[in-house]
């Protein structure tokens, strides 16, 4: 009875501050949009040149120039601004997106990141997430906890880089981790996914993490 | 100073050469110039390296020049699902250099901008940063990257005066700006063609120093990557109902 | 999210801070944020260092915090004809930092883009470059020149909606779209204040995301500082009077 | 009987062709702008952030949210573009201007540029100079011959520079000369002011310069 996509979404979500300009990547951050509180003010940025936007348009009202960086057909919103592609990512590298959740392969206990790169198989390109992830001022990984039975968290990543020691947070089916990224104090296992126990996760887990307080007092 | 040109293989007529390289604006199939990749593919030049975020998807945009074997090499974020890009590629015809879109917005950027080379976070202790200058300002590290310019750069507006001052519309801008301005010679495809004084020049979003020639395309087709919409309910778009 | 203050003071409210860096958009008297250097001024903070292309004239825009001696130090690329000025430098009680305009203006726009250093041919061989990293790329020489912020960013814009994107009119843009970037906070002050989807977002030049707090200034005077006039004559304006 | 400042500025004007971008540098280089030819497409630029600007407005039509680069009203034509000041400065430091006509205190004979400040005086900044030597394709400087006797043409510049090897042309009021700033050719003197002689020129001339082949049979 772990967390199912949504559930996962719905969580991430609870990240999300009124004011907050967020950057969602493909897959179940998308749905993180369904999830933004009422009255709360939340503008989506979208890094091919595109601030605050809606959601997609009904049938027939589709505008070819108007997409977002999945290539998606979406809408404009009243606080909507369009710029170029250096000045949406010179806003992502000048850390003035507030939160990036996206999705990943694997995530190092220390913050490292790959969701990029199979080596031996055909690589599709980075697109934005080395900016993202290297600009954005919160990086929350939303992902399954691990891929058939092979372990996602682990102590390092054996995949490509995306980011060297850029996550601050794993959203996973199972439960909820904090990195201490900056001051390199580790990974905090900081909640359950109702049903799921600290055995089943510590078995699915390769990388070292401490248990919070609150959780190993249950 | 005659910078329109009666059609897209005039507004090219001399420009091309085997082996060069041409910078082409766009994000997926959005704002990309189209009319003139097509008359890139009708002169037939080879050997192309070219600077794009995307290489278009099977038979549209950049994947004309795919299909007919023009490009040597690609400069991009994300190819995607091309499935005629994949097989090349995997044949060992087609070379990619795959740069962070940020970084390689910023490259063209400064290329146009008279900057050679700059810093940034992007890439730093990843394979990105293998072979290139790094360096920590205030702690962190950084990574070195050269500006970009092209023989070449096509773009596409959404409208243009005859002066070559140009704007966009909406997420069609993209790459489009930069790459105006990092061209050797920048060649721009507008969809409205107007007189000067019929754009306020508050709201021209490149001025008319970086384009040297242009073509009016008034039936210009565009096409949809992802055509994703919702359904009509009932109630008309309320709030509720917005992601 | 409430952006939009009642009036200067209240804008800059817990943002002040004596020894602080700010940023203050405008050239010469030109699309300065007078209501709020106002507001700075009354509020007696002191030993500021100011980024502004220029340094206002006596007893305007930042000539204002000259008077009262709030300015340590000036980061600018030409400070005129201020006597003030003059006075507070000879005496030793103003520090000046000069920059090239085009690497002030640069040095902003990276400093707001994350970008800590970049590489320009301006000033490369001159007293400028002393004390800097310097390169060669492809046969040339640059210097390194490092990105700027700063702890407040304050700029005028002629119309803003309450969502904090902002349009500038005319050259009362120039420094005010990358100070907007560059500031930890960036304040602005709006001749027009209006509703979000009153400004087309394909004009939006500064996005509300670098906009924390604005306030409405309905009145704010303008300064010309080189009146510079032709005369009528009998023909209104032909071309062959134009320049 | 040597040029005035109009002629300097006249002949200044005949280094533009059609479809150039200029930028002009305040004193005689303002005046360059009276005699673009008619016919021909001249667009002037403002560092401060605009492309194509006309005369000064009528009286009592200033507008003071439009100025030059020297803070003086001017006004508005069909072709006109504003942009801030990091994009102007990208335009020029990027080589997209075709030429920069400015004053100068000295010119050295490899085409070192002094024009922004002189030790022990009050110094006011060097605004977008260094940025226009620089950056702009062809940079023509317009000169008096010498100041007060003394030569302002020089073996080395003596002041600060603003620019190293960046003139292409200098006009003064006795004549015109080239410097091969790229491949170090030196300084050629290749028209002479009507009334201008040889051996004034060299007797106010401190650097050395080649006399072309036109003057030296004359």
């Amino acid at each position: 009875m772990a967390w199912t996509r949504e559930q996962m979404a719905e969580r991430a979500a609870k990240e999300l501050r009124d004011g907050f300009y967020v950057n969602l990547g493909i897959g179940i951050p998308t749905l993180v949009s369904n999830y933004i509180p009422q009255g709360m003010s939340v503008q989506l940025q979208s890094e091919n040149g595109m601030l605050g936007f809606g959601p997609f348009p009904y049938e027939g009202e589709e505008d070819p120039d108007l997409i977002n960086a999945g290539k998606q057909t979406v809408t404009e919103i009243p606080t909507t601004s369009y710029f170029s592609s250096a000045d949406s990512f010179a806003m992502i590298r000048g850390g003035h997106i507030d939160l990036s959740i996206l999705g990943a392969m694997q995530v190092a206990e220390n913050g490292d990141l790959a969701n990029w790169m199979i080596p031996g198989k055909m690589v599709k390109g980075m697109g934005g997430a080395m900016d993202l992830v290297a600009g954005v001022k919160k990086v929350v990984v939303v992902m399954e906890h691990s891929a058939k039975s092979e372990p996602k968290l682990l102590k390092r990543c054996t995949l490509p880089l995306t980011g060297a020691g850029v996550v601050d947070m794993v959203i996973t089916d199972l439960g909820v981790f904090t990195i201490d990224k900056k001051r390199g104090g580790g990974m905090s296992l900081v909640e359950l996914a109702p049903g799921a126990t600290l055995e089943e996760i510590r078995s699915k887990t390769q990388a070292s993490y401490y248990v919070g307080n609150a959780l190993a007092a249950a | 100073m005659q910078k329109v040109y009666p059609d897209t293989r005039a507004a090219l007529a001399g420009l091309l050469k085997d082996g060069m390289t041409i910078m082409a604006g766009g994000f997926g199939l959005c704002g990309v110039p189209e009319q003139l990749i097509l008359a890139i593919r009708d002169s037939g030049v080879k050997n192309l390296t070219v600077v794009s975020n995307n290489c278009g998807i099977d038979g549209v945009g950049l994947g004309l020049l795919l299909d007919t074997r023009q490009i040597k090499k690609m400069i991009s974020s994300y190819v995607g699902e091309n499935k005629t890009f994949a097989q090349q590629y995997l044949a060992g015809e087609l070379e990619i250099e795959f740069n962070p879109q940020g970084t390689l917005a910023e490259r063209i950027r400064a290329g146009g901008a008279g900057i050679p080379a700059f810093f940034t976070r992007t890439g730093a202790g990843t394979q990105i940063a293998n072979g290139k200058d790094e360096r920590e300002f205030d702690g962190n590290r950084y990574i070195m990257e050269r500006g970009l310019v092209a023989d070449l750069s096509i773009v596409h507006a959404w409208m243009g005066d005859t002066e070559g001052n140009l704007v966009y519309r909406k997420t069609a801008r993209n790459f489009n700006p930069m790459m105006a301005t990092a061209g050797k010679v920048t060649v721009a495809e507008v969809e409205h063609l107007v007189q000067p004084a019929d754009i306020n020049p508050d709201h021209i979003v490149t001025p008319g120093v970086y384009v040297k020639r242009m073509v009016h395309v008034p039936n210009a087709v565009k096409h949809i990557e992802q055509r994703t919409v919702r359904k009509r309910t009932a109630a008309p778009a309320g709030t509720g109902e917005e992601v």
